[in-house]
């Protein structure tokens, strides 16, 4: 194999942290530009010298043991790194969109940043590599916590960048707590698995489960839905999806890389990685396909209402992440791991455009002053325009195989309802990303004068890598064609088989849909797409909303419920955030304050009061003195002899 | 029986002498008269070892008598000055008056 | 018939000395006031030398079976005489910032010394009454010493009036004993059936009485507060310890001669609630004190509480520990008053708490000891308190009395509170007298570094201590087996 | 020389102590003086201490042991020794000490020399009680911390120190009072049984006793361990006596004293009272699954930083207890792993709370905000601090709670893990809401604009303890390595002297940990 | 007749001594002593302790309690006020105490009193002879005598103490 080491890959962005955290402030912005991206271009370099020997050989499993770590009674856990299919394939664009995106970052943080602030952005975001590389390379769960928690932390970090502005660290805060409560899923899993398999190691884990499923089985659905609480947690499903939206108050790169791209997917990462487990707990795998669809409805629900271009993108983050644990809940693991693939390319290329339109129109957000930039921002523009088509699922671009992909998957499992409300969420996904397009760039232009003077194409560090991204976008799906076109048939299926280990006495369901039924499923999913596409198009690029407007206003209530998010988060912070403060008050001020201190001081205060009243025996009048001594005298002669 | 007088009448007077004592020291108020009440109780202290000595036929009872009876005087001494160094602040020996000390 | 032979005259040597020497200063302070401040080591040297005397004087009893000279007097002399020193010690500045400094002074601290050796020595009821009424009469003049002071002749009346009392119940018990055994000699009493004879027990519980009167045992205490307020404070420092101990002695003595074994049930519940009401009430009302000498003097009501525990105990081992404990009660409460009469600037006025404040910082030293005296009091480990409570006890859980243990710890635990205010108001507030404690001297300095040196030294290296008080426990003869 | 290499033990424990004597000596004048001679002693005694780590054999039990006669009539001798778990406790102490100094250097300003006086007693204090093997020495060190600890808190601490200083000394002695009749009490039964007089260790644990006094003792000995920890209901002390602490006693009184409540459980109430302590451990866990929750929720709403943070040890060492009640041997590394992460991480909360305080001079929360603008290094070190204090994975925090929920887990009492691993969500919520409200958000306070940053000394003293914790969040095992032999004995110990049905339960919760 | 006479003596030394305590006038009070010790006295000879007997006179009756007569001159003590005690408990008190003590003693007393194995009658020839008092005094007892000695120096010192006049000392 290559003398390149797999820790080398996450090391090199942490010595990026380090450089640029430890010496960013005082060397200035182009040290750290050079060090902060030079470190994750080092490590994509890398990364790729490993993949390209790796993918043309037989994509054997690389395990390389880097050190031991914790050794404790009988439990055992190595910082070991793993190249297999499936941590090849996230590797692969991991490492690629993260570059693509630091280098957009030196454009797009260059202006508004002093030197301090921009090391620090370049040094949270290196440290997010570092900590995304642990999660993907990690061999075994305990290290793919590290890397887990440490992504938590850098979009903690990143959310709360700006934190001069009051909402900023909120969001971060609260991204961090949500996704604590997931990792106390994840945790309470990995306690399960170690009492199950005596080890974290992956190898231990799945090989033990395959080989005898029988014993495990039991246990697993427990342990399956506890990971799953982790994976829900990191990848925003429901109930724990609402830290996503609020995660958009970080700069958009950030929104682009962490919470489109790389680490909300992490969960759908997780639950693949852990396909063994959860093919041996049915349930749990029912509860997986029917939350993350419930997800991708909702989301893209409360996508429809919102005006405000990245919100739009972060529900639509929240709706597709849902489509990948629909995938997986069905058993359709590759599909879910395609989509993650394309999503990445398509998602993270329609943030950075959002930023690039941003930066044009010198951050405004809200669509409704925005419009008819088309011509004014024409790279952009297009480049956006690809990522959408291949978000709703045009064909041939990117976004068309995995989600088709997807839906198809649902319906082999004889799961209809979902396969229908799949169906269903692809068309308003179409409505709701061409409703933005539309509002962004066709028709006039509603902003000030000012914006309108100000606006700008962005420069090449920014659009190079939309452009790239679009490309990706367009063409990303080539690699999952399915069945029914093409010979060469499922290229990334192929690739990653050898992750979905076989269940001993357990033949797998291999029964492929008949060609006529596939290409109904296509046709169907394509049609809802271009429908969506086409009203949207008409009702805001033709008629400029007024239609949705008279909609709106028919039912005032419905449009506030949905444009208002469906006020989940005010029913969380009424049945949550509230009563948790308030038992805290209580504990504090009554059981401790009050209770614990009172009884204490009480007794203190009752021996104090016991001498200031007895002190007063002491009269200073001799004759009393004498008096109590021959008491004394009658009391002893009465214990000891009375009536002799 | 000492000679003809039962020991008991001695003790027995001792005890209502040593009884006499203990009340007048606790009821009386004046120093002095406390004090009295206190050699009282000291005479019957020596009534009734007089009595067991005669009764046991030793002289131990006369010394120890004896002794007692100086000590009392000593003691008397010493407490008539201490009244006197007293009076010259308060003027009174009434030791109800006299609690400067207390509490 | 006994003459008064060279060995009668070894015997009393010591006593003899202190006479001689309170004569000697009585004499030259008539007649020759210049030497005056010699006195103080007139005394001291007188003290020493009865030590030396009694340390020569030949095992054995003397003047047929009324005087004894063995392994447990020379302990409780040297106890004594320390105490006797630190007085001295301490009294020396102390009266000449009074304008006090008397020749009485120094001599009845002698002959009160001399009385209580005599307590210690005795075994005959009658020296040891002589003993104990010397002892009183020089402290009866000593409280009241300060003619001009009214609360000082108060102290004198208070005590007087009391101790008189006290001496009377003594006197009846000790006529009682006297009649059932027609002799005087404590030895007389080991003689079979007297344990169980009601008049001997109700003349047990007499001397009891009279002599926890002079352990000021509650309640028999009352005289304390008010006496250790007005009394001159180095008299305080010696009558709040000597004392004390020779009245345990005294007690452990009688008792162990009536009975050899164990106490019978019921005198050991009387002796242990005495225990236990001395702790209780003495602590209990230490925390309501705010005068410091009246604050001591009921932490010294509690402490003669935890020492009663021994005598409920009952044994040689649980005497060993008394004396231990007393060792320890010595060091510590010797030296708290020491440092208390070294702190305060004027001796006649009384002495609140509250005026030490800061002092931590202007007299460190005597501030320090005094802390180092009161944790120990409070029986800190690493002082000599806290060997004393260990003893105490370890003696009463190898006796099985675990309810006194247990109360005594909760005592101690209550004692603290008013230990740590005083060390509070020491070094966690600010001065309110204008003026700082007056200079230190050499001898009070000393005594203090006798008292610290002491504290410390007992509570690391008890071994020795334990060792003495042991052999002095194994020639108190009337213990049975 | 020679003479110190043969006593190391002693050395580094008396160390402090000769040199705090040098103090007293020392004119009241040169403060500065005593201030750096103190921490020269502290480090020196640190530096003296590196040998024990490095000649430490882990499989050998007790080493550097030393034994010399005390009181011999009472069999009280003067031995001490040392295994992994003292070991690791021992440098934690040395480490802190000249830490906590170091930080006073520039802030301390009156009654200087009494103050190093008291911390190096101090520290004698607590080396000593956690070397001693014999019950009476352990009983003296163990009490002699109280004093200087008494002094430092009511002497240069905050406002309401008289209040909370007494509160300290009053807390703990109530609990040691019983446990020294307690000790007595074995003695005595020793002596009883043996005819010999003895209170060290070894000899007292071959005695056993019936079921009511063996409870009895052990309670004894538990509440003193229990106040100090101090356990849930016990702890009402603790945030008192941190608050108003000044900051070198609060980075001491949580860094060690508190971990010498559970030292002293696993050294002796396990040791001595196996039967009892794990008939009893169902409740003791119990009180610390309450500890970690009730600490978390009461340190939510607090208005001081110390306060907070005071809380915020209740509910870790709540989290450490329930690993010492399940009792396997992985949550019982994981709990003395933690008590080293605790000192470590919270001392570290504690002198930066410090740093600011001397800059501003309140504790107030409120009184802040923004501050990472206007110091990010503090801001960051802070960061970093938190983080390890929330158990991030990569720092010590993590290891440590890891362990103890693993090991709680496989034991029999799962659902203790269960509810004790929500502590990983509360900690998060109070934690970083105190960093929010004090260094994110936009500046309230136009005063804490100018504010200063972290001074050279405040800095070199925090970096310690942050490379403290990135080393044990690497390697832990350099330290569980060290550990693992000492807690395999306090195990088997305890296992194999307890009766037939908790051999039994013992059984059923090894067999759990595959 | 001893017994006649004796019982007769002490009863009137019980009674007198009971006017000591009623009466409110010191004065009258130690004149009331003054005669109750002189019953004992008599008491005493009858108890074949003559040398006793003269000095309860002599020294009792004669010196102690005239110096008390010669202090309340002195100090010309009124007789005892008759306004309230500021606490009547202590009468009560004291009251039920000393009643309850009395009670047991005399029981106790008039029960037990007498050591077990008394010879039945103690012959006059067993009564001891002053000369044996001196004797014993200065052999047997020597030792409690030179106790005394210094007992009474210190007394004597003390009370010289507390009255001399102030002398340059204080000043």
């Amino acid at each position: 194999m290559s003398a390149l080491p797999l820790w080398l890959v996450p090391a090199l962005p942490l010595a990026g942290f380090l450089g640029t955290g430890l010496l960013g402030t005082r060397l200035g912005k182009r040290f750290v530009s050079i060090v902060g991206v030079g470190s994750v271009a080092l490590a994509t370099v890398v990364a790729y010298a490993r993949l390209l020997p790796f993918l043309a050989g037989d994509h054997a499993p690389v395990v390389e043991r880097a050190a031991s770590w914790i050794a404790a009674g009988d439990f055992r856990a190595e910082i070991a790194f793993r190249l297999d299919p499936l941590s090849a394939l996230m590797l692969s664009f991991v490492t690629f969109v993260g570059f693509l995106i630091h280098v957009y970052s030196t454009g797009y943080m260059r202006h508004d940043e002093t030197d301090a602030g921009y090391a620090r952005f370049f040094s949270y975001l290196n440290l997010f590599m570092f900590s995304m590389l642990t999660l993907v390379l990690a061999q075994n769960f305990l290290l793919m916590f590290v890397g887990w928690e440490g992504v938590g932390l850098c979009s903690y970090l990143l959310i709360g960048y700006y934190y001069e502005q009051p909402f900023a660290p909120a969001a971060g805060k609260k991204a961090f707590v949500v996704n604590r409560i997931g990792d106390w899923g994840f945790l309470l899993g990995m306690f399960g698995l170690v009492t199950q398999f005596g080890t974290l190691d992956y190898d231990g884990v799945f090989q033990a489960a395959a080989k005898d499923p029988g014993r495990f089985a039991p246990a697993l659905t427990l342990i399956a839905l506890c990971l799953f609480l982790g994976a829900a947690g990191k990848s925003a499903q429901v109930p724990l999806y609402v830290w996503l939206p609020d995660a958009m108050a970080g700069p958009t790169p950030v929104s682009a890389l962490i919470h489109a791209a790389t680490m909300v997917t992490a969960g759908v990462y997780m639950v693949a990685r852990c396909n063994v487990l959860f093919r041996l707990a049915p349930d749990a795998m029912l509860v997986v396909a029917v939350i993350g669809t419930i997800t991708a409805v909702l989301a893209a629900l409360i996508a429809l209402a919102q005006n405000d271009i990245k919100k739009v993108l972060a529900y639509s983050t929240v709706s597709q992440l849902g489509y990948m644990f629909l995938a997986c809940g069905v058993g359709a693991f590759v599909a879910g791991m395609f989509h993650v693939m394309t999503h990445a390319f398509f998602k993270a290329c329609l943030f950075l455009g959002a930023g690039s339109v941003m930066h044009a129109m010198s951050g405004e957000l809200d669509m409704r002053k925005m419009g008819g930039l088309k011509s004014k921002l024409p790279t952009t523009y297009w480049t956006f325009l690809a990522a959408a088509l291949a978000i709703c699922g045009i064909p041939p671009l990117a976004g068309f195989f995995s989600k088709d992909a997807i839906l198809a998957g649902a319906f082999e499992a004889g799961k209809p309802v979902l396969y229908g409300v799949g169906l269903l969420t692809a068309g308003l996904t179409a409505f709701y990303m061409f409703r933005m397009v539309a509002r962004v760039f066709a028709g006039t232009f509603r902003g000030t004068h000012e914006q309108e003077h100000h606006v700008h194409e962005s420069p090449p560090s920014m659009t190079v890598p939309l452009i790239v991204l679009a490309i990706l976008s367009a063409v990303g799906g080539f690699v999952g064609l399915p069945a029914v076109l093409g010979d060469r048939g499922n290229r990334i299926e192929t690739f990653l088989s050898p992750i979905f280990l076989p269940l001993a006495n357990r033949e797998a369901a291999e029964h492929a849909l008949p060609h006529a039924t596939e290409w109904l499923l296509i046709a169907a999913s394509v049609a809802v797409a271009a429908g969506g596409i086409a009203l949207a198009w008409k009702w805001y690029a033709k008629e400029n909303g007024r239609v949705p407007d008279r909609i709106a206003a028919a039912y005032p209530g419905l449009y506030a419920l949905v444009a208002d998010k469906f006020r989940v988060d005010e029913l969380y912070d009424a049945i949550v955030v509230r009563p948790f403060a308030g038992i805290a008050r209580i504990c504090w001020k009554v059981i401790d304050v009050l209770v614990i201190d009172g009884v204490l001081n009480a007794g203190a205060f009752l021996v104090e009061l016991a001498g200031d009243l007895l002190r007063f025996l002491q009269t200073g009048n001799v004759r009393n003195y004498a008096l109590t001594f021959l008491l004394g005298v009658v009391a002893l002669m009465l214990v000891v002899m009375g009536g002799f | 029986m000492i000679g003809k007088i039962p020991l008991g009448d001695v003790l027995v007077a001792s005890a209502a002498l040593f009884a006499i004592g203990l009340a007048g020291a606790l009821l009386r108020r004046t120093a002095i008269v406390i004090f009295l009440s206190i050699e009282l109780m000291m005479n019957a202290a020596n009534l009734a070892i007089l009595g067991y000595g005669a009764a046991l036929g030793t002289v131990d009872g006369q010394i120890a008598v004896f002794f007692v009876i100086a000590i009392a005087a000593a003691e008397a001494s010493v407490g008539l000055a201490i009244f006197v160094a007293l009076f010259r602040h308060t003027e009174t020996i009434d030791v109800n008056k006299i609690n400067l000390l207390k509490w | 018939m006994i003459q008064f032979g060279p060995a009668e005259l070894a015997a009393t040597a010591p006593e003899i000395t202190l006479a001689l020497a309170g004569a000697l200063i009585v004499l030259l302070e008539a007649f020759a006031p210049r030497t005056r401040r010699a006195f103080a080591t007139l005394a001291l040297v007188g003290v020493a030398a009865s030590l030396y005397f009694l340390s020569r004087a030949p095992i054995g009893d003397t003047f047929g079976g009324r005087l004894e000279t063995s392994s447990l007097t020379s302990v409780a002399s040297l106890f004594l005489a320390a105490t006797a020193a630190i007085a001295v010690l301490v009294a020396k500045p102390y009266l000449e910032r009074a304008g006090e400094e008397r020749g009485e002074f120094y001599a009845l601290i002698l002959w009160g010394h001399l009385g209580v050796s005599l307590m210690v020595r005795g075994i005959d009821l009658l020296v040891v009454f002589i003993g104990l009424e010397t002892l009183s009469l020089a402290f009866y003049v000593l409280a009241a010493i300060f003619r001009g002071v009214q609360a000082s002749s108060e102290a004198g009346l208070k005590y007087f009036l009391t101790g008189a009392f006290g001496s009377a119940f003594t006197v009846y018990g000790i006529g009682l004993l006297f009649g059932r055994t027609g002799s005087l000699r404590i030895s007389a009493l080991s003689q079979v059936g007297l344990g169980s004879d009601p008049v001997v027990v109700f003349a047990l519980l007499l001397l009891l009485a009279g002599f926890g009167f002079k352990m000021s045992l509650a309640p028999f205490h009352a005289w304390a507060p008010d006496v250790y307020q007005g009394m001159p404070t180095p008299a305080v420092a010696y009558l709040s310890v000597a004392p004390k101990g020779a009245s345990l002695i005294v007690l452990y003595r009688v008792l162990t001669a009536v009975y050899q074994g164990a106490l019978p049930s019921r005198l050991q519940t009387g002796v242990a609630a005495l225990a236990v009401f001395s702790m209780t009430l003495g602590n209990v009302v230490a925390l309501a004190q705010r005068d410091i000498k009246r604050l001591l003097a009921y932490s010294g009501i509690a402490h003669m509480g935890y020492v009663t525990i021994t005598l409920a105990v009952f044994g040689r081992g649980a005497f060993a520990a008394a004396i231990v404990y007393l060792f320890a009660y010595l060091v510590s409460n010797a030296g708290a008053f020491a440092a208390v009469s070294v702190l305060y600037r004027d001796e006649t006025r009384p002495h609140p708490v509250g005026l030490l404040a800061g002092e931590g910082r202007r007299a460190p030293f005597a501030a320090g000891v005094l802390t180092l005296c009161l944790l120990s009091l409070a029986g800190i480990p690493a002082t000599a308190g806290f060997i004393g409570k260990f003893f105490v006890f370890g003696a009463a859980i190898d006796r099985g009395l675990y309810g006194l243990a247990v109360i005594g710890i909760l005592n101690s635990l209550v004692s603290i509170g008013y230990y740590l205010r005083v060390v509070y108001v020491l070094y966690m507030r600010e001065p309110v007298e204008a003026e700082g404690p007056p200079p230190l001297g050499v001898s009070d300095g000393l005594a203090l570094a006798i008292c610290a040196a002491g504290i410390l030294l007992l509570g690391v290296f008890p071994a020795g201590l334990w060792s003495l008080a042991r052999s002095a426990a194994e020639s108190l003869p009337f213990f049975g087996p | 020389m020679e003479f110190f290499r043969s006593h190391l033990l002693s050395t580094v424990v008396f160390l402090p102590a000769v040199g705090a004597v040098l103090l007293a000596l020392l004119p009241a004048s040169a403060a500065k003086g005593a201030r750096n001679l103190a921490l020269a002693i502290a480090t020196l005694d640190f530096v003296v201490s590196i040998p024990l780590w490095t000649r430490f054999v882990p499989a050998a039990g007790f080493q550097f042991g030393e034994s010399v006669p005390w009181v011999p009539s009472f069999g009280i001798s003067y031995s001490i020794g040392l295994d992994g778990l003292s070991l690791v406790l021992v440098l934690l102490t040395t480490l802190l000490t000249p830490v906590s100094l170091l930080f006073s250097l520039s802030h301390v300003s009156k009654g200087v020399k009494g103050f190093s006086v008291a911390f190096l007693l101090l520290e004698t204090g607590m080396l000593g009680s956690l070397v001693a093997l014999d019950l009476v020495v352990f009983y003296v060190f163990w009490e002699v911390m109280l004093v200087p600890m008494y002094f430092i808190i009511g002497i240069w601490g905050g406002a309401r120190r008289i209040y909370a200083a007494m509160k300290f000394f009053l807390f703990t002695m109530a609990g040691s009072l019983l446990m020294f009749l307690a000790i007595l009490y074995l003695g005595v039964r020793h002596h009883a049984v043996t005819g010999m007089w003895s209170f060290a260790l070894e000899d007292l644990a071959t005695l056993d006793h019936a079921r009511t006094a063996q409870t009895v003792l052990f309670l004894a000995f538990a509440l003193a361990f229990a106040i100090k920890v101090p356990v849930f209901p016990l702890h009402t002390w603790l945030p008192d006596a941190h608050t108003e602490a000044p900051t070198a006693g609060s980075i001491i009184l949580a860094g060690v004293l508190l971990k010498l409540g559970v030292y002293g459980y696993l050294r002796f109430g396990l040791t001595l009272f196996p039967e009892a302590a794990l008939r009893f451990a169902p409740w003791v866990g119990l009180l610390g699954v309450i500890g970690v929750i009730y600490g978390a929720l009461v340190a939510f709403p607090q208005k001081d930083m110390k306060r907070l943070v005071a809380y915020s040890s209740v509910s870790h060492l709540g989290l450490v207890v329930v690993g010492v009640a399940a009792f396997t041997s992985v949550s019982l590394s994981g709990s003395i792993l933690q008590m080293i992460n605790h000192g470590l991480s919270t001392g570290a909360l504690f002198l930066l709370v410090g740093v600011l305080y001397e800059r501003r001079h309140t504790r107030e929360i409120d009184a802040y905000g923004g501050l990472a603008g206007i110091v990010p290094v503090t801001t960051a070190l802070f960061l970093v601090a938190t983080l390890s204090s929330i158990g991030l994975p990569g720092l010590n925090g993590f290891v440590g709670e890891f362990l103890i929920l693993l090991g709680t887990w496989t034991s029999a009492h799962r659902w203790w893990a269960v509810l004790a691993a929500t502590g990983v969500i509360l900690s998060a919520v109070y934690m970083l809401t105190l960093v929010q409200r004090v260094f994110w958000n936009p500046v309230a306070h136009e005063e804490n604009r100018s504010l200063p940053e972290i001074r050279a000394s405040e800095l070199v003293a925090a970096a310690v303890l942050i490379v403290g914790m990135i080393w044990i969040g690497v390697r832990p095992d350099d330290l569980l390595s060290r550990l693992s032999p000492t807690v395999e004995a306090i195990r088997s110990n305890a296992i194999e002297k307890t009766s037939a049905e908790n051999r039994a339960a013992a059984a059923r919760e090894r067999t759990a940990t595959p | 007749m001893e017994r006649v006479v004796f019982d007769a003596a002490a009863a009137i030394a019980v009674v007198f001594a009971a006017l000591m305590v009623l009466n409110r006038n010191p004065v009258k009070s130690v004149l009331a002593l003054v005669v109750s010790f002189f019953f004992l006295a008599v008491a005493y000879v009858l108890l074949f302790a003559p040398f006793i007997a003269a000095i309860q006179v002599i020294v009792y009756a004669g010196a102690i309690l005239v110096l008390f007569l010669f202090v309340l001159m002195l100090l010309n003590i009124r007789q005892e006020g008759v306004e309230k005690d500021p606490r009547p408990i202590q009468r009560i008190l004291a009251g039920a105490a000393v009643l309850l003590f009395t009670i047991f003693l005399v029981t106790l007393l008039a029960r037990h009193g007498a050591p077990p194995g008394l010879p039945a009658t103690a012959s006059e020839t067993g009564a001891p002879h002053i000369a044996d008092v001196a004797r014993a005094v200065y052999s047997d007892f020597l030792l409690p005598f030179e106790a005394l000695s210094v007992l009474l120096l210190a007394a004597l010192v003390g009370a010289f103490v507390l009255v001399a006049k102030e002398r340059g000392a204080k000043a």
